[in-house]
């Protein structure tokens, strides 16, 4: 006998009614043909038919593309302001590969590094994450590169790997145990059903093809930094759009913009991406017009200034940049083409 | 809807169109409140922006007035302007704007009548056509579906 | 940034806007407009007493944004600028709002909608006028020369006017011979004296003037440029002339409506004859008339023609006592629908027609005279609405008084000149009243009966009037360019030249800078359309007093958005 | 699956024009880094040339280079892109003489959505996909499945009204010819059933269509004729538009768009098949295709010469739409 449970498929939309009485579920959603999340409608559980990954990463779920930060009126005596309601629905996020869960840990060093972000720490804190090991990973990714796996169960609260007929279930949090207490449907898994996982995820480690050798990565990076040559080139083809950035599961960058109607306010916070010029635009002058620049920042964003600072790559291999590039520009071959030492040039 | 109030902008070419109205005013021909004009020195210097400005920002529709076509003060001003106007107009029709909201009128300086008859009737129109689905509240704070 | 500051002068126009919009209202609801440091209200703005009082407040609240919300800018904004622009002010700080014409006067029966419409117009000017930078104007030489077009009495009384002041007129005649229209006249009303008498001196004097050069018979082929530096062809015969001017006046005249063939018999019938027919006639020599009949207004004052031509009618009274004159026993009827005869002068005229025997018989336009005849006309039925009767008059000559049209020509001298002309193909002036021989167009200026049918003293200080106007740049030796110019952005500018080809007046050309092509204007070539702003796909083109900024200021003011940005601002 | 011809004859082109000096730049496509793809390659290095490739799947239009790169250019272009090319030397944008036009007679591309939906599965999982003539054979997970070509190929290559280029520098093949009358049916499709809505509808659908986008501005930075170096979107005074990312923002950024590039989009579709959350942008851009051909009878990109669109009049337009 195993201590882990399982759960038949097709009482997944059952579970999924017994969590909803508590918390707000995500589940992996088609918008017309566009992969995303979003609550679930209280019955399809179909998407674990087709369901590889979103292409909208769940990030979007904590921090949001655009998001209210505060409201404000002009009074007699200045300004008053007033906060969003604090107290928020806990959220669930049925189905997060991997991946992605690595990021959402990756994202929580930033916000609640120096400055603790409550906006996106609250609905962190709230939020219980059900990963799902990939069976079909795509020819784009590479979480195996870093440190990670198709069916790595580290950043989730409860992990779930396909065995067929059922999931197999392992609680890896404290949250996670808390959710399973809440279900009657999970039965007990077998040895054969533990093996067949092991299997499975031996299996799905193999599919992951794509190989980038993240060795000493950040010093390569900060050695070719003023390689002006060798960005110039890779960064040719790029054509400076918000995509890779957008749908990067790691990348957290946000604009802040005051809305002014009458003599009342709103200020809200957006997704910004240091592929757009005007990311970096001064006064005076922009210290990343050109895109070469650009291109750099983003990749030794999270290949260099990352390992140094945080101790971890930020990226998680899931592969979307490269999917969903319209020019295909591909960080791996971007990373795998880094001149070594001797080679390098620098800018003038 | 013909108890809505819509408010929608004129604009006129200083020269023909805007002394149209003058002469409207000077002639005292009565004309509905809902139009609120605002002078530019030819029709031609109307963007296409201004009009989707206009619209976005809850004003219901946007009328564009110049010279007749030949009479321009600066001699082919309103050609560039017709042009530019009627793929403006074309294009918001067929995104679902109503055809009401965006009109485009030649008023010359003597014709004050024409440009009454002209607020007339979009005053009219746009009684009958209601409020500016382009605008909503929802817009404000409103996300995009994924949260 | 210095601290906007407005000030706001709400108008009453006497009754004209007070009678309908609630100004002191207005002046509350403007007080409470952001950057609105000041607001009052005038009985008059435009007065001695208003202008002081805008002059007195810029000084008194430091106010660096005026705005006057009364009549139309077409007519005083200039004034307003100047008081401005008095008080240590630039002028183009002052923003123009207009509740009367375009407000109180067309919305009299809504008042509280006129009300809050006033107030949105003068909310959206204040936004403006938070907007507005200052501006210099561009100054530009004016060359000490004039082109005057048409050799008639109005022409040449320009063109000696302003080469009596020592500038250079180039004079345009058409026809083979100068003396316009009044060399075709016999005598003129009311002193009756020979029409030659009058004109032949002047001719005299215009041809041998010395800065006077004629071309003739000639026409304006081109004309381009702007005040102060107009490029002019001019074909004469089969040579072409170039010259440059500083300053044009139009004199091109009008001519006598000729009746379709058949219309009150005139073609039809040998005796039926205009009235300039019947001066050429006179002036050749009459021989005994016994019967004459003559009818106003005909082809005037119609649903086709709805002007009246004003000087026929003294025309008709004049010719019927030369008439009466020739042949005492004669029998001379007018028959008129109104009689137009103004003033003590032609007035005694119209009453010495009596005195000597011409009958006046009142008609109407519901049954016009009738001529009768067949090839001849032998009488004419009218009926009299003042006795109520149809009378049969007999006829051995019958004068039709016909109006004066416009020359065809007029549309294409419009469209060369970029000036306008009235429903009736006339050339339109700035303004009737304010700017009545002044064309909107800068350096362009009207005269004579190319504005409105005009008699021959009509004519004359209507010459003096516009050669006058002419001559003040041309003395001043520059004119100034409205700062409504466009200009460029050159940090966005993508060089794809949209703006040059849009551009009517070449202002705009595309160079090339530091291996990046970027457009560059002209201020002083540049009329200020703004089309090659809307043209500029970019945004890098804009227009002075007319930025997208402005425009959109007004718009997000009407909506409550810009209210806030403009407090931002400060 | 390559066109081995046309592929030789780029090669040994692109490397002459390298070698001969006649061009600082070759841009091409080469294989991408994923199955079924290409990506731009831009080289000065003859001996990248032999890396160039011509296949179904040459998506790009590479004329979005152009205004980037400086000096003379050696260019991969189909009958699309060439209009592109052209319409930018409308605009000054590029001079012609310093473009090589390296043609390509185009038989359509190959959408890589419409190929997953017709075999329900991702482009990753098929094995091959071989076009021969109207014909196209799938292998996805040992099937091998039949299909006619007009039914994997991109809308606008179906309605393409120039598959060989007209202006060109070097042909690379044999002149294709025009679609035929049933395609262009199926590529009009989407837009027929908008035009059969009513405005309500209309609106509704294209609400919902923005609600989804993000804001990234693939289409307009895959656009050659955005060729702006400050977008309209971008200003601040005025702000013409909220930068968040909300559906009135976002349906009337690319309304204005599609109004700035009025006369000089060549229906390429390159911003619909960028789009990362599938919005249908070409809809909207072929309906504009069309309105700027029914009233001003323009088709972008088809005469060097020509002023642009908007820069330009005639005194018989069209008159009808003003009251």
């Amino acid at each position: 006998m195993t201590s882990k449970k399982k759960i038949n498929k097709k009482d997944i939309a059952k579970l999924l009614s017994e969590w909803s009485q508590e918390f707000t579920v995500f589940v992996p959603w088609r918008d017309e043909g566009v992969a995303k999340w979003a609550k679930w409608d209280g019955k399809d559980a179909s998407f674990l038919d087709w369901y590889r990954n979103t292409i909208v990463p769940p990030k979007a779920i904590f921090l949001p593309p655009v998001e209210g930060m505060f409201s404000f009126q002009k009074g007699k005596e200045g300004y008053h302001i007033e906060l969003p309601p604090s107290d928020r629905r806990k959220e669930l996020i049925f189905g997060i590969r991997p991946c992605d869960a690595k990021a959402l840990a990756i994202l929580d060093m930033i916000f609640s590094d120096t400055y603790e972000d409550p906006y996106y720490l609250a609905r962190r804190k709230n939020g219980v994450l059900v990963g799902l090991g990939c069976v079909n990973p795509y020819d784009s990714c590479f979480c195996t590169s870093l440190g990670s796996s198709p069916t790595d169960s580290t950043n989730v609260d409860l992990m779930l790997t396909d065995v067929g007929d059922e999931l197999l279930v392992e609680v890896i949090t404290d949250k996670g145990k808390e959710l399973m207490t809440k279900t009657s449907l999970a039965q007990a898994a077998t040895q054969a059903d533990e093996a067949r996982a092991r299997g499975e995820r031996e299996v799905a480690y193999n599919k992951v093809t794509r190989q980038l050798d993240t060795k000493d990565i950040e010093k390569k990076l900060l050695a070719n930094f003023d390689n002006k040559d060798y960005w110039e080139k890779i960064a040719a083809k790029c054509i400076s759009c918000g995509i890779c950035t957008f749908l990067c599961p790691t990348c957290y960058c946000f604009d802040i913009n005051d809305e002014l109607i009458k003599n009342q306010g709103e200020r809200f916070k957006s997704w910004d991406s240091c592929a757009f010029p005007l990311y970096t635009k001064m006064p005076m002058e922009n210290p990343r017009a050109e895109k070469w620049r650009r291109l750099r920042q983003k990749v030794c964003h999270k290949y260099e200034f990352y390992p140094i600072n945080f101790d971890v790559i930020a990226c998680t291999g899931c592969g979307r940049c490269i999917r969903l590039c319209p020019v295909n520009w591909d960080i791996t071959q971007t990373l795998d083409s880094l001149p070594t030492k001797e080679k390098v040039k620098l800018e003038k | 809807m013909l108890n809505y109030e819509p408010k929608f902008l004129v604009f006129c070419c200083n020269w023909c169109s805007y002394a149209g109205a003058d002469l409207a005013g000077v002639s005292r021909l009565q004309m509905p409140p809902n139009f609120l004009v605002i002078r530019v020195m030819c029709s031609s210097r109307v963007r296409p922006e201004w009009i989707i400005k206009a619209l976005m920002s809850g004003l219901d529709g946007v009328v564009v007035l110049g010279c007749h076509p030949g009479d321009c003060h600066y001699q082919t001003g309103n050609y560039y302007a017709r042009r530019r106007m009627a793929i403006t107009k074309k294009f918001l029709e067929y995104m679902g704007i109503e055809s009401q909201r965006v009109q485009v009128s030649w008023v010359s300086a003597s014709e004050g009548g024409k440009f009454a008859e002209v607020v007339t009737k979009v005053t009219k129109e746009m009684k009958e056509i209601g409020p500016n689905r382009l605008f909503t509240d929802e817009r404000r704070g409103h996300g995009v579906k994924t949260t | 940034m210095q601290k906007i500051r407005v000030g706001v002068f709400i108008c009453h126009c006497g009754s004209n806007i007070a009678s309908v919009v609630n100004v002191p209202q207005v002046v509350e609801y403007s007080k409470g407009l952001p950057n609105v440091v000041y607001a009052q209200e005038n009985l008059y703005t435009c007065s001695a007493d208003g202008l002081r009082s805008i002059k007195d407040k810029i000084e008194e609240y430091n106010l660096n944004r005026v705005v006057v919300a009364s009549c139309t800018p077409r007519t005083h904004e200039p004034l307003f600028r100047d008081t401005c622009e008095e008080a240590g002010l630039n002028k183009y700080l002052f923003e123009f709002v207009n509740i009367r014409e375009q407000c109180s006067w067309v919305h009299m029966n809504i008042k509280e909608q006129a009300t809050k419409k006033a107030k949105d117009l003068v909310k959206m000017g204040v936004v403006k006028a938070s907007f507005l930078e200052p501006q210099e104007e561009v100054k530009v030489p004016v060359e000490p020369a004039s082109l005057v077009i048409g050799g008639g009495i109005a022409g040449m009384t320009a063109a000696l006017n302003l080469a009596n002041q020592g500038f250079d007129v180039h004079l345009v005649e058409k026809e083979g011979a100068l003396g316009g229209l009044v060399r075709r006249l016999y005598r003129l009303f009311p002193t009756n004296e020979d029409a030659e008498e009058l004109i032949r001196p002047i001719i005299e004097r215009v041809r041998n003037h010395k800065e006077i050069e004629i071309h003739m018979p000639a026409i304006v082929k081109d004309v381009s440029g702007y005040i102060g530096s107009f490029d002019v062809t001019v074909e004469e015969g089969n040579s072409e002339r170039r010259f440059k001017v500083g300053t044009i006046v139009v004199a091109t005249g009008a001519q006598e409506l000729k009746p379709y063939h058949g219309y009150y018999g005139y073609g039809a019938m040998f005796n039926v004859l205009t009235q300039l027919e019947l001066e050429e006639r006179l002036r050749r020599g009459i021989n005994h008339v016994e019967n004459v009949v003559m009818i106003t207004c005909v082809g005037a004052r119609i649903p086709e023609r709805s002007y009246c031509s004003v000087f026929c009618c003294v025309t008709a009274i004049k010719n019927a006592i030369l008439l009466k004159e020739n042949t005492p026993t004669a029998k001379i009827y007018v028959l008129y629908r109104e009689l137009m005869a103004y003033g003590a002068e032609f007035e005694n005229y119209y009453r010495k027609a009596m005195e000597v025997g011409v009958r006046f018989i009142r008609c109407g336009l519901e049954r016009p005279p009738q001529i009768i005849g067949n090839g001849k006309a032998a009488g004419v039925k009218v009926y009299d609405e003042l006795f109520g009767e149809e009378v049969k008059l007999p006829s051995d000559m019958v004068v039709l008084t016909t109006p004066l049209v416009p020359y065809l020509e007029n549309e294409q001298i419009s469209r060369m000149l970029k000036v306008p002309l009235s429903e009736d193909k006339f050339f339109l002036e700035a303004h009737v009243k304010l700017r009545p021989v002044e064309f909107s167009t800068e350096g362009i200026y009207v005269c004579g009966s190319a504005r409105w049918p005009a008699d021959i003293a009509e004519c004359i200080s209507q010459a003096y009037a516009a050669s006058s106007k002419a001559a003040i740049p041309m003395r001043k030796g520059f004119a100034t360019v409205e700062p409504i110019t466009s200009f460029v952005n050159e940090s966005i500018c993508v060089g794809c030249g949209n703006c040059a080809l849009v551009c009517p007046f070449n202002a705009i050309e595309v160079q090339s800078q530091n291996g990046k092509r970027v457009a560059k204007v002209t201020a002083v070539k540049c009329k200020g359309c703004g089309g090659c702003v809307a043209a500029c796909p970019s945004g890098a083109m804009q227009q002075k007093g007319f930025t997208d900024q402005q425009v959109m200021g007004m718009i997000d003011a009407l909506v409550g958005r810009g209210i806030f940005n403009a407090q931002l601002r400060t | 699956m390559k066109d081995e011809g046309m592929e030789s004859k780029l090669r040994s082109e692109a490397k002459a024009l390298l070698e001969q000096g006649k061009v600082d730049y070759i841009i091409g496509f080469e294989d991408g880094s994923l199955k079924f793809t290409t990506t731009p390659l831009m080289t000065s290095d003859k001996d990248d040339t032999s890396r160039l490739v011509i296949n179904p799947f040459i998506v790009n239009n590479l004329s979005v280079f152009l205004t980037e790169v400086m000096g003379r250019v050696g260019i991969v272009a189909k009958g699309c892109d060439s209009r592109s090319i052209v319409s930018l030397v409308q605009d000054n944008k590029v001079a012609r003489e310093d473009v090589v036009i390296l043609g390509v007679p185009c038989l359509g591309i190959i959408d890589l959505g419409k190929v997953e939906e017709l075999v329900g599965k991702g482009r990753d999982e098929i094995e091959d996909i071989i076009r021969d003539g109207d014909r196209v054979v799938i292998m996805a997970s040992g099937n091998k499945r039949e299909f006619p070509t007009r039914e994997v190929l991109f809308d606008n290559c179906l309605s393409c009204e120039l598959p060989t280029p007209q202006e060109y520098d070097i042909l690379l093949g044999e002149p294709t010819s025009l679609a035929d009358d049933r395609e262009r049916a199926a590529s009009q499709k989407k837009i027929d059933s908008l035009r059969d809505m009513t405005p309500e509808q209309r609106w509704e659908f294209w609400t919902s269509e923005f609600d989804r986008c993000i804001r990234c501005y693939a289409c307009r930075n895959v656009c050659p004729a955005c060729f702006c170096q400050q977008c309209f979107v971008e200003e601040t005074e005025p702000q013409w538009l909220s930068p968040l990312p909300r559906w009135q923002d976002n349906l009337m950024f690319q309304v204005v768009r599609i109004i700035h590039v009025a006369g000089r989009c060549t229906d390429c579709g390159e911003c619909e098949r960028a789009c990362p959350v599938n919005i249908p942008l070409r809809s909207l851009t072929r309906g504009m295709y069309d309105i700027v051909d029914v009233l001003f009878h323009y088709r972008a990109g088809m005469d060097k010469e020509a002023p642009p669109l908007l820069a330009t009049y005639e005194a018989t337009d069209a008159e009808d739409f003003i009251r």
